[in-house]
Parts: structure tokens; C-alpha cells; sequence
């Protein structure tokens, strides 16, 4: 108790006002002033003059961010000026990122390939026609003509594409059950 | 992504070769070195030898005890711990050797520690590059990236060719029972294997250590025949015998020593 | 290509700034000066002096957050003197370890790139199977190809996290290897 009344005069007004900034950046939900007082174990009057300050910061050097009050709590967001910028940007992120489902669909194409989307079910025991359509829309897989079967289903194998994003030269670079056995032997 | 990034935290410089006891279980822990180059390193430490000039025997029989050590704590012993101790073993055994005088101009060439130093080094060199990293990863231990925001989509994975590989066997595994039933080998202890050694060696007289060691079912069952060959060796009238370099290793019960006048 | 041309003269330095600042906080992982002049169609001289200049007010103000170069991009972060304050917030998640002899290979990797695992076996004297899954399941190193020679072994090298996580501007930081020998009795 005593260090604790001790650190508590010995924080500045601006160290604060970082300690708060730093906080509220880090927390993956708006920060409420008691919750920041209990944290940085310092009077919720002195908190909120530090929250105040800080928003008063971000406003005078027209900062592309702002300290948002929202929730009974304080976040760190852009500002709502640059929103067209902002979605421009998020479309151009790199198309590597796939749900798990997109990903399992695309594991089953590269080492079966070409296969079906039946033979897909068949090995993923799930439907798998959105992950296929992802997959063909982010160009990570192509058709690979038609099964002589039944119904002459549509065969896919992987793209260029694919390997360009996943960093093989070809195929045979793709990693097999041995080179993982190796691994874990 | 980033506010999942994982911490890292281990005493790096802990001291290696010390050994644990848990008194509240069986567990029994010993410092773990990361390779024979490392427990070689520290026993030159340890016996304040000069790198380049090792004094081969008595390093060999520091690093022996070590790994009969870790034996009698049952402890597996990789096998790349072994193949170093038979290295020192074969340096030993060539110091012994009488010199070549014709080559005696040769002398540092000839060495036949060289290969070991240098391999010493380059390791030494890599060690000292992990500390480095190690630190690195503290420093940055101190720094946290944002929380999540609303444009960061969590469903979403940034794979890599090896997780495509991961998850298609996880498919694959899905379909293949699970129930596979593993039959442990009974496993054989230092005693029993000395005793079948001495036995052997009695009837025999001599012992292939090739053939010896091929007769071994498993890695460990393996490691218990290298472990006792080196306890026979040391306490019974055995030879170990070498026709050429690389080749098989002959186990021999010594002849007994002739007494003077007998 | 006309509007694209105006909308570069009309952007003042103060609002490329700021949405300089906008883009770096929303990435999720270190951006680039190339996608940032992509994404804003601005010059890349423009866009690097503004995120000199982002850097500059984030340390005259004595903020909790900085602005760092890492993994050959920018990201926000917070300063380091906060580090304790932070993980009492943030309650400490439990730690990974790596173990020596995982960060003996990586520390190999790191130098040999791109390398085989029985290179590494070569320098380190030691069977490194599992600490290569465990670097590989971290994301610190990645598969770079298969090597033309007997067996067509898979060849490791780092990663962009380990850039990130290490944090190093780029593989050049590392000091060389030929400066540990010195330290080498």
C-alpha cells in the first residue's frame, strides 16, 4: 500500500496521459475510467483530466485518428473522414488469407488434383461449393476439364497463381508426407 | 495477428549441467544440452581447457560419464550423442598412435583433433548468435502491437505451404481409425544387457560390435548396448580392437597378464 | 488517370499525414512505403516523408505509441517503458518458450538461408526435426524450395514474423556471424 500511494505522486500529468494512451491502444475493448484507475492505480479524477488531455491532443494536430467515447469507455479509431482510403486499402490486403474452410478445400485441390467436387465431399465430409468459388475467385484454383464419369463433373487442380502466393517454383515443390515424417519422426 | 504474438521466456544462461531432483515424483531432470557440440563445449569450460589443444582423453572420459549419467538417470540418449563419444573415442585411440617421423613437418596438419575444433567453433559461433536472438526476442517482449479493431478479420488465416500440407493430413486423419494399437516392446535394462554381453563374450571370446548392435530391436535397446559395451570396457580384462579405420570393432576378453615368474 | 493526378495536387501534407497515420494503425501487420503510395497514389518521396514526419510528432509529444520501422515496413506500438503497466493490464498470457535448441536452429536459419535440415544437422551435431516443426508451427521460418541435390531435400528460411517478432528492419540488421567469433575463446 505504501509504494503504491508513493508511485502515485510520482507519475506526471504527461506520463500519465501516455500510460493512458498505451492502454487504451493495447485493450481489445473500449477502456472505462474505472477500469484505468484500478489498472494504473491512480485517482479516476486525475484518469479522466488524462483521457481529456489526450483527446484534446488528437484533435489539435489533426491527428488521422481520434479518441472515440463510446460504450461508457474510450477507444482508439481513424477518423471518419478517412473511410474511403481506409476500404481501398483493406481490398488490396493480400488474398493469402483464407477461412479454414477455403483452406481445407484448397489442401484437398493441391494434393489431389484434379479432382471433383463430389471426390471433395467425399474426403472433407462437408460441402465445399463457397470455398470453391473463393478459391476460383481469388484465382488460387482453375478447372481442369471434365471427369469421363457420371455426370462428367468438373475437375480443379491449383493455379499459377497459387503457386506464386505460396512461394513454389512448381508442383513438386509443394511439401509431401515424408518431408513432414521427417519432421516428426 | 500480432496481439496473438507469443512470448518468449527461458533462462537462457541457466547452468547447463545441473541436475534437477523432484522430490515430489519420480522426475528426474537433468540441464538438457542442445547437442553433443554443446556438452563438448562445456566440459572444456568446465575443465578449463584450451580449445585448441583439447586434451582428447580426459574430455572423452568427462563426456562418458556424462552420458553414463544420463543412462543411470534413464535418461534417453540420442543417438547423436553417441556418435560423438565413438568420434572422441577414434581421436583417442589415433593420439595413441606413434607418429609417422617422416611427417612430422605435417604435425598440425596431421592433428587429428583439427576436424572437432573447427567443427567446435563454427558451433560456437551459432550458440552465441541464439543468445543473441534470445535477447532480441526480450527487448521486444516490451513492445505490444494494438488490440483487435472491427476491420480485422479473425476469420481468416495467412497460410503457409506447410499448414496446406498440415491440414490435408488432418482431413485425411479424420477417415483413418484412430485405434491403432502400438505393442511396447519389452525393453531391456543396463544389467540384463551386461550380463548378456559378459556371458556372450565368455562363450564367444570375441564379439562383432557391428553384429552385436545389429541384433538390437529398437533406438533404445541400442543405446543400452553402446552404454554397456562402455561399462564392459571399463571394468572387465575386455579390448576394443580396430583393424582399420571405420571398420568393425572387435570385442576381446584380454589375455590375463602374465605373472612374473609364473 | 486525370482524377488520380488531381487528387495528388489537392492533398496537403498535414492530411497525408494523417492518413498516413490512418493506414499504419488499421494494418495489421508492418505496411510498406510501396503499398502505402499504391494505396494513397502518392509519390513514394511524399509518402516517406510523411511518415517521417508521423514519427517525429509521435516523439516530440512524448506519446505512449511509436512509430517503428520493422520487417521493412512501419507499425504503431507502444513505447517500451510501459511494458509492466501493460501486462498487468493485459494480465500476462501465458508464455511460449522456445528452447535453446529451437533458437540454435533458428539462430543457423537465420544465417545459412536458404538451408537443409541435414546443413543444420552439420553445424549444430544434432538431429533438429522438432525444433524445425516448432519454428514452422510458430511461423518464424518457411519452406523455400526444394535443393537440386540427392533426395531434393526442402530448404528453410525466416519469415516475416521473425522480422516482427525478433524486431529487425530486415535480414541486413543482423550483425554477422563472423562477429560472434570474436567473443569465441
Amino acid at each position: 500500500m505504501e509504494s503504491a500511494a508513493e508511485q502515485k505522486t510520482v507519475r506526471t500529468t504527461a506520463e500519465l496521459v501516455a500510460l493512458v494512451e498505451a492502454l487504451i491502444f493495447v485493450a481489445d475493448e473500449p477502456l472505462t475510467a474505472k477500469l484505468l484507475s484500478e489498472v494504473l492505480d491512480d485517482d479516476r479524477e486525475r484518469v479522466l483530466a488524462a483521457v481529456e488531455e489526450l483527446q484534446r491532443e488528437y484533435e489539435s494536430r489533426e491527428s488521422g485518428l481520434q479518441i472515440r467515447e463510446i460504450a461508457g469507455g474510450w477507444q482508439l479509431a481513424t477518423r471518419t473522414e478517412f473511410h474511403e482510403e481506409i476500404r481501398t486499402f483493406l481490398k488490396t490486403r493480400p488474398s493469402a488469407k483464407l477461412s479454414i474452410a477455403s483452406l481445407e478445400t484448397l489442401a484437398v485441390i493441391a494434393y489431389k488434383q484434379p479432382v471433383t467436387v463430389p471426390e471433395i465431399l467425399e474426403i472433407r465430409g462437408v460441402q465445399s461449393a463457397s470455398a470453391i468459388k473463393t478459391l476460383l475467385d481469388k484465382r488460387l484454383i482453375v478447372a481442369k476439364g471434365r471427369k469421363e464419369t457420371v455426370g462428367r463433373p468438373m475437375q480443379y487442380g491449383t493455379s499459377k497463381d497459387f503457386l506464386i502466393q505460396f512461394g513454389l517454383k512448381d508442383l513438386s515443390e509443394l511439401p509431401s508426407i515424408e518431408d513432414f515424417e521427417d519432421l516428426v519422426q | 495477428m500480432d496481439q496473438e504474438r507469443e512470448q518468449y521466456n527461458f533462462d537462457f544462461h541457466k547452468e547447463n549441467a545441473q541436475i534437477v531432483r523432484d522430490s515430489e515424483s519420480v522426475n528426474i531432470k537433468i540441464g538438457d544440452f542442445a547437442g553433443p557440440l554443446d556438452l563438448l563445449l562445456f566440459l572444456i569450460k568446465q575443465e578449463q581447457a584450451n580449445i585448441f589443444d583439447i586434451p582428447i582423453a580426459r574430455i572423452t572420459e568427462k563426456y562418458l560419464e556424462y552420458i553414463r549419467l544420463m543412462t543411470r538417470l534413464d535418461i534417453t540418449v540420442a543417438t547423436d550423442f553417441l556418435v560423438m563419444a565413438a568420434t572422441l573415442i577414434e581421436i583417442k585411440s589415433k593420439m595413441l598412435l606413434p607418429r609417422d617421423p617422416k611427417a612430422v613437418e605435417d604435425e598440425e596438419i596431421d592433428d587429428p583433433r583439427q576436424e572437432l575444433v573447427d567443427r567446435l567453433l563454427e558451433y560456437e559461433k551459432f550458440k552465441t548468435a541464439a543468445g543473441m536472438l534470445y535477447e532480441r526476442a526480450t527487448v521486444e517482449q516490451a513492445v505490444f502491437a494494438r488490440g483487435p479493431i472491427e476491420s480485422d478479420d479473425n476469420t481468416e488465416v495467412d497460410a503457409s505451404v506447410f499448414d496446406i500440407l498440415t491440414i490435408f493430413q488432418k482431413i485425411v486423419a479424420r477417415h483413418v481409425d484412430e485405434v491403432k494399437m502400438e505393442i511396447e516392446r519389452e525393453e531391456i535394462s543396463l544389467a540384463d544387457m551386461l550380463k548378456t554381453l559378459k556371458r556372450r563374450l565368455f562363450e564367444e571370446k570375441e564379439i562383432s560390435l557391428l553384429k552385436f548392435f545389429e541384433e538390437m530391436h529398437s533406438k533404445r535397446e541400442l543405446v543400452t548396448a553402446f552404454i554397456a559395451v562402455l561399462e564392459i570396457v571399463r571394468t572387465e580384462s575386455v579390448k576394443l580392437m580396430q583393424k582399420v579405420t571405420f571398420g568393425d570393432i572387435i570385442l576381446r576378453m584380454s589375455e590375463p597378464p602374465a605373472l612374473a615368474g609364473g
